[in-house]
């Protein structure tokens, strides 16, 4: 036990991210409605953000803006430690995943919105009953 | 051996291919557009015969166009083998130019324009194959020829030259890729090279097991040399209008399948080797095979162009009978056949045409009688059946009479009685229709009704005359050919 | 489906898991992530950009050009949802209010319109009557909404946040103009040529500053060159060229999310909606 | 300093914005400036691949930092090629579309002409970048186009079929970026070149090994190799005609780029063929691939459809090419690239011509075709036979290194599938030429014209014009194969 | 030494999804992920990554949701599963 527990925490950050994926990703394949997997999707999305945050994360670090630098000279006096501050570019990265994803999300509602205009319903089943009532095949 | 570069072979590849937009512009008028046919045939024999002196001193004619690869080049060279097949072809093109025109507009077929342009692309082909300097080069000009008569075949656009159709290019273009395709990159792989070379590509590379299986994928692969089992797409090529099987069914588009086996024989594989591993049997027994049983078949054809596809799918057999005996007897004897089978076998449908022409007869039951309306094609179809059959004086005897002897030569007894056997085979299916169409009663005689029928109009006695005349000659002066043949084959 | 789906998702999770057997710890300094490119833009950045905030330097200048196609995603999404829901036919029936009287007209000839003023307003099917305290609350909030929107475009240099929140946070308040009082007032205020102008010049600003990068003799981007156009301190001219296109992304955002929001919400008619 | 490079990807991108305001002043001038922002794009892709070819690869740095710190353009020979043949069959395309897109987009063509070059975009950017994230924003700009564009195809199939590339899309997408964050974690680094540096070091490492698999799981479902393909065609059947024309030719391919991007570059060849043992299973998968996709294009009823089949089935061609593990293969994976799209694009645009005038193009709807379009369906024959492999079209000779490079592999099964597809793609295309050559209406020969009473035209000259010029460059692509291997693939590879 | 909180926020953003794909009604999975959205926030807050935070905060717990409902609007909150 007494190892068990620092390798619990050195690693349950990415096994967790591991489970939102995966519940994520279960929900893209196996839900029936299209709202919900994108939902899924949008998990699925956030998991794979949560992963690169972890990546950036440093034990005994401060978040990545240099402090004292608004003097604009002020700051070249101090020594910058990289040690100090927590790594940026992942967040860079998931910065421009968020968007992505957001983006990615309207699209897809926007094309809810259709296909409920069209078909009435966003139940993948009870679409594939219209579409064979309309007599086009999947 | 000398070699001079020449841009002559491309020419004479190129001339009815340009000639094709030009045919295509000028489709409102007739006269225009057959003029343009003949012009381009002209240049092209001239082409072609201009390059015969060269040859004939021993050297050869080369130009590379494209390299892809090293080895794998699109590339031409002219030898004694590929001038004759050309000069049978191009010689053979006016001719049917002639004939096609009667033809045509006797039946007043629809899309004569299309018709045309894809003859002068096939013809093209066939130039193109029988001047390739490697089997890459020869096999695009095969394909090319395949998709080019396709629309020949299936001119008609009714159902059944679309079941038709559908055969020709499910036999010609399903063993093309399926068989030559994987044995031509598989030559590439092991030797690096496709260039002919009368020694063969392979230096010891291949086993014999392999050796066995990549010939074989060759020889049925060249599904247009008619070699059963993959000779069914022939008689169903019939369909088709008749100077299309004159010409391409009798001679360019099944001459380019025997000329493609007998290159691979000869310039792939190289006598010696298959001499070593004793394959030219394995051919000859499927030719042999063929010879019989096509024979056979085509005894029990009632329509005429039928039986004469039959006779064809025989007779090319003989070619590549003669290669595999691997003698120069028998290499000289098959090769030659080429030419003697091309005149006799182009003689023969012409005459078929003409009779359909004349009288919309296409069945053998009801020709007897007719050689009184139409002399002059009886007469010309009995020469054309005994330089098939091999009897002299046409010169279907002289090729025989070389395989015979090359049969002796190679020790072959057997096969020598294959092609006796088959030789009173054709007597018996082809003599028969001369005899009842000169001495028969006609249908409309025993009728007592009104007789009008008399020989078609001139544009298609004229050709087969001539051919039947080409056909007597050669019997006398093989000479050219047989030269070319030493040279190509270095025999 | 949901046998082969679960099936499909524990090989996924199993490989994941697997492929964290050699990850470093959690939070670890020393880890090839935290080290090999991390510190230079941590002890660098600051010297070469003057931007404090790290991750806005990295975003704007390092890796700017990602953060321009990232506008142009934004910018495609708003276009996408324009194109497919924007629906031009004029809605059939209509719904007015008479507004002293509260009485309720159904006009359902298409070719009628009453004039909306003083006497009646436009007014959805799905009608809930305005609730007078989040109308007021919400009218006065927007504004403050949109002045911290700009501030945190304008102070992303120094501070978390930048033109994609900025422009969220504007787009926000679009919306939440629209769910206060309805969605006819948002697009009376905020015509709709007016927001796709602004989504595609927002990307423009970004871009055209790296044409004009490109212009001076530098790469694609490359602010530094930017110096003998804009007056002031010649160092500050990365942080000045950063908040340039910061602005840029703030205008596309804003306008994509509008359009988005409108688009969906109206399914396309730009009538009514939440 | 040369700015060509970069000039390559921003002329579309500021087109596309431009084009986007030009929506909402002046409708029409959003084809002129599309047109020349694609202009310049090839002009410069051009320059660009004369240069690669004179001196060696270009190296351009964005914002002007140096190349781990920020992002870089790494042009060589390969994408110096792709590049070129992207860029100029959108130009093309564009020119072909003009009436297409007033025909199929009846209000908002200056947005088609925005998304489509905001596609465009995202595919250059893809092939220039040598950066891995970089790659991930492209590729993700170029799948959020495609959703919009496959939606506003059909009216009844084209949402459905778009939600549906959205979540595979996604997921693509996102494994992608998930083998990213893989190899982030081990390296530190996003620079192609510098994580490959990085990487010779740990090669055993399980993390590379999982980030590899996610990347090439998530590319794979991107290029929709089977059985990854189940997007793909509804997707592009759906879509409409003049987006189809470019997606189906160049987004598969690029991302066979850029599978074979990583391959080398990224990882590397000692990594991918000698660390790990995959390269077989994957051959198999290609040939299930190119065998799958054959069959089920057989059963397909519309022509569309059945070439977006095809192109599943092409996948497998490259993929398999990729995977086989010496230089003929690869070599016949890369030429495969540039002569499959030439060939889905020529077929894609003689389609376009058709739905032009048909307006649906299900197979029996295009009897006696051969008369009535007859430069269309010429074009149409030629592409078909290149697809097929008949020489001297240019899909003869890649299917040439690849087979070759089956024999040298020991891959006789892939071989045999490669025969096995051209002989399906024969039966497919001479169904269609049948179907097409046939007219029932002159059944009973002896008739020139077809009687039949809707009369149909040739297509607008200016969509011919494209259609022959494209179908004419598989010839010529096909001669000068052993030029495009020889100048550019074999010192790529070297 | 915050990893204690760091696990509960992770537990409850596990909740939060797991609830968020398992109710039957589509509003009530836009709150939901809603909250996940803002517990994912707080998480990232957490680890350092402000701006991260703030933009998930902004755009996923904000626009996001009301693009959510805004769909919901205009199709229904209806759902089998």
């Amino acid at each position: 036990m007494t190892d068990l527990l620092p390798l619990i925490v050195a690693k349950y950050n990415y096994w967790l991210y591991v489970i939102l994926m995966m519940i994520g990703l279960y929900a893209m394949i196996a839900k029936n409605n299209l709202i919900k997997k994108l939902v899924g999707m949008n998990i699925f999305q956030t998991a794979i953000i949560l992963f690169y945050v972890s990546i950036g994360y440093k034990t005994d670090a401060t978040i990545p803006i240099i402090q004292n630098a608004h003097g604009g000279q002020g700051a070249h006096s101090a020594v910058i430690h990289a040690a100090d501050y927590i790594n940026p570019l992942p967040h860079v990265l998931m910065l421009t995943a968020i968007v992505v994803s957001v983006a990615t999300f309207g699209v897809a509602m926007a094309l809810a919105v259709r296909i409920y205009q069209r078909y009435q319903t966003l139940e993948e089943d009870e679409l594939r009953m219209r579409l064979a009532d309309i007599g086009l095949e999947e | 051996m000398e070699t001079i570069i020449s841009i002559k072979p491309l020419l004479a590849v190129l001339v009815s291919l340009f000639v094709i937009p030009v045919l295509v512009s000028s489709s409102s008028k007739p006269n225009v557009r057959e003029s343009w046919i003949f012009i381009a045939g002209i240049i092209k024999l001239i082409l072609v015969l201009s390059m015969l002196p060269v040859i004939l001193e021993g050297k050869q004619i080369a130009l590379t166009l494209f390299e892809f690869a090293p080895g794998a080049a699109i590339a031409f060279r002219v030898d004694g083998l590929g001038m004759l097949f050309a000069i049978v072809a191009s010689s053979l093109y006016i001719v049917t130019s002639i004939y096609s025109i009667g033809y045509m507009r006797g039946l007043d077929e629809h899309g004569q324009t299309r018709f045309v342009s894809f003859f002068a692309l096939a013809i093209s082909a066939t130039i193109g194959a029988a001047f390739s300097a490697n089997l890459l080069t020869l096999y695009l000009f095969y394909e090319i020829l395949s998709l080019a008569t396709y629309p020949l075949v299936a001119h008609h656009q009714d159902e059944t030259s679309r079941i038709s159709g559908r055969r020709y290019l499910t036999f010609i273009l399903g063993t093309s890729i399926a068989l030559v395709l994987p044995a031509m990159i598989y030559c590439y792989h092991v030797t690096g090279t496709l260039e002919f070379s009368t020694a063969g590509i392979f230096a010891d590379q291949l086993s014999k097991p392999a050796a066995t299986v990549l010939l074989l994928m060759f020889v049925f692969g060249f599904a247009k040399a008619g070699i059963m089992p993959f000779h069914s797409w022939l008689p169903a090529a019939m369909v088709a209008p008749t100077p299309v099987s004159a010409l391409l069914h009798a001679v360019a588009v099944v001459k380019v399948g025997v000329f493609s086996i007998v290159r691979v024989m000869t310039g792939i594989f190289g006598v010696d080797l298959l001499a070593n591993f004793n394959l030219g049997v394995v051919v000859m027994t499927i030719a042999s095979f063929t010879i019989l049983v096509a024979s056979c078949i085509a005894l029990s054809q009632d329509e005429l162009k039928r039986r004469l596809a039959y006779s064809t799918i025989s007779q090319l057999s003989y070619i590549i009978f003669g290669v595999a005996l691997l003698s120069p007897q028998g290499l000289l004897g098959g090769v030659i056949h080429i030419v003697m089978h091309a005149f006799g076998k182009i003689t023969l449908f012409f005459c078929a045409g003409a009779i359909y022409v004349a009288t919309g007869k296409k069945y053998i039951s009801q020709m007897s009688g007719l050689g009184k309306k139409m002399p002059f094609t009886f007469a010309a179809f009995f020469i054309g059946a005994m330089g098939v059959i091999g009897l002299p004086p046409a010169g279907g005897f002289y090729s025989k009479w070389n395989l015979i002897l090359g049969t002796l030569e190679a020790q072959q007894t057997i096969f020598m009685v294959v092609l006796l056997v088959s030789s009173f085979l054709n007597a018996f299916y082809f003599l028969p229709i001369v005899y009842k169409g000169f001495f028969g009663k006609s249908e409309e005689e025993e009728d007592g009704g009104p007789v009008k029928i008399q020989e078609a109009n001139l544009c298609l006695v004229i050709p087969l005359m001539i051919t039947a005349v080409i056909s007597i000659v050669l019997f006398f002066y093989p000479t050219v050919f047989v030269n070319l043949i030493k040279t190509g084959l270095g025999i | 489906m949901r046998f082969l789906g679960f099936i499909i998702v524990c090989l996924t999770g199993a490989l994941l898991l697997y492929g964290t057997g050699e990850f470093p710890d959690w939070g670890d300094p020393d880890s090839p992530a935290s080290t090999h490119l991390s510190n230079h833009y941590i002890e660098k950045a600051i010297e070469e950009t003057q931007v404090p905030n790290l991750v806005t330097a990295v975003l704007a200048d390092y890796r700017g050009f990602d953060t321009m196609f990232e506008t142009a995603v934004v910018f495609c999404a708003g276009l996408a949802c324009f194109l497919l829901l924007r629906d031009f036919s004029q809605k059939k029936e209509r719904f007015y209010r008479h507004t002293p009287t509260g009485v309720i007209l159904h006009v359902k000839d298409s070719k009628k319109t009453l004039k909306v003023g003083k006497e009646f307003e436009h007014m959805d099917k799905d009608w809930v009557p305005s609730d007078l305290i989040i109308k007021t609350v919400c009218r006065i909030l927007i504004p403050f909404i949109q002045i911290y929107a700009l501030y945190v475009v304008a102070h992303g240099d120094f501070s978390p946040g930048g033109g994609f929140q900025g422009g969220v946070i504007f787009g926000s308040s679009l919306i939440l103009l629209a769910i206060s009082y309805d969605l006819k007032t948002l697009v009376r205020r905020v015509n709709e040529k007016v927001i796709g102008i602004f989504a595609a010049l927002g990307v423009l600003i970004y871009v055209g500053i790296g044409v004009i990068c490109m212009s001076m003799g530098g790469n694609f981007l490359d602010y530094s060159k930017l110096a003998p156009l804009v007056p002031g301190d010649p160092h500050h001219i990365r942080a000045l060229g950063m908040l340039g296109v910061e602005i840029g992304v703030g205008i596309a955002v804003t306008a994509a999310m509008a359009i988005i929001y409108i688009n969906i919400v109206s399914e396309g008619r730009h009538d009514e909606g939440l | 300093m040369d700015n060509t490079p970069a000039l390559i990807v921003i002329a579309p991108l500021l087109a596309a914005l431009l084009a986007g305001l030009a929506v909402w002043i002046e409708e029409r001038l959003s084809y002129l400036i599309a047109l020349t922002g694609l202009a310049i794009s090839t002009f410069s892709a051009v320059k660009v691949l004369m240069q690669v070819i004179d001196s060696g690869t270009i190296q351009y740095r964005m914002a002007g930092w140096a190349p781990p710190m920020g992002i870089e353009y790494r042009i060589d020979l390969l994408n110096a090629m792709v590049l070129l043949l992207v860029a100029s069959i959108a130009f093309l395309n564009l020119l072909a579309s003009y009436k297409s897109v007033d025909q199929e987009t009846n209000d908002r063509p200056g947005s088609f002409y925005t998304i489509y070059l905001l596609f465009v975009t995202g595919l250059l950017g893809v092939t220039a970048t040598g950066d891995l994230f970089n790659l991930y924003v492209l590729i993700e700009i170029t799948s959020l186009t495609s959703y919009a564009m496959v939606a506003l195809g059909d009216r009844d199939r084209g949402p459905l079929a778009s939600l549906n590339y959205v979540f595979i899309g996604v997921i693509g997408a996102s494994f992608y970026l998930l083998g990213v964050g893989y190899l982030y974690l081990k390296t530190g680094s996003l620079n192609m070149v510098d994580v490959a540096n990085i990487l010779s070091g740990i090669h055993g490492s399980s993390t590379v090994l999982v980030a590899f698999i996610l990347c090439m799981i998530g590319i794979w479902i991107k290029m929709a190799l089977f059985p990854m393909h189940v997007w793909l065609p509804n997707a592009y059947t759906y879509s409409p005609v003049a987006f189809a024309r470019i997606v189906a030719p160049l987004m598969t391919k690029v991302m066979v780029y850029v599978m074979i991007r990583l391959m080398i570059t990224v990882f590397g060849f000692d990594y991918v063929f000698e660390t790990l043992n995959l390269a077989d299973a994957v051959v198999w998968l290609a040939t299930i691939a190119v065998l799958a996709g054959g069959v089920m294009a057989l059963s397909q009823k519309n022509l569309k459809k059945m070439l977006t089949y095809i192109i599943v089935c092409e996948i497998g061609y490259m993929v398999g090419g990729a995977w086989m593990g010496n230089q003929l293969g690869m070599t016949g994976a890369i030429l495969h690239i540039l002569n499959d799209a030439l060939m889905t694009f020529a077929l894609f645009l003689a389609v376009g011509n058709m739905v032009y005038r048909l307006k649906k193009v299900d197979l029996p709807d295009l009897q006696g075709l051969f008369g009535k379009m007859p430069w269309t369906m010429a074009g149409f024959v030629l592409a078909a036979f290149s697809i097929i492999g008949v020489p001297p079209t240019c899909g003869f000779f890649s299917k040439w290194y690849l087979i070759l490079g089956a024999f040298e592999a020991g891959a006789y099964h892939f071989a045999a599938a490669l025969i096995i597809s051209s002989l399906i793609c024969a039966v497919l295309f001479f169904k269609v030429f049948e179907i097409c050559f046939f007219d029932p209406m002159s059944e009973g020969h002896g008739h020139g014209d077809s009687h039949s009473h809707v009369t149909i035209e040739e297509a607008p000259v200016s969509m011919l014009i494209v259609s022959g010029l494209v179908s004419l460059s598989l010839i010529v692509a096909g001669l000068y194969s052993g030029t495009i291997v020889n100048t550019i693939i074999l010192p790529f590879l070297k | 030494m915050h990893w204690p909180i760091d696990l509960i926020v992770l537990t409850f953003v596990i909740f939060c999804a797991i609830a968020a794909i398992s109710v039957k009604d589509l509003l009530g999975t836009a709150i939901l992920f809603g909250a996940y959205s803002f517990m994912m926030c707080l998480l990232w807050a957490v680890m350092g990554a402000v701006d991260v935070a703030f933009t998930e905060a902004s755009v996923g717990a904000g626009v996001s949701t009301v693009f959510f409902v805004a769909a919901v609007f205009r199709t229904s909150r209806r759902t089998k599963d």
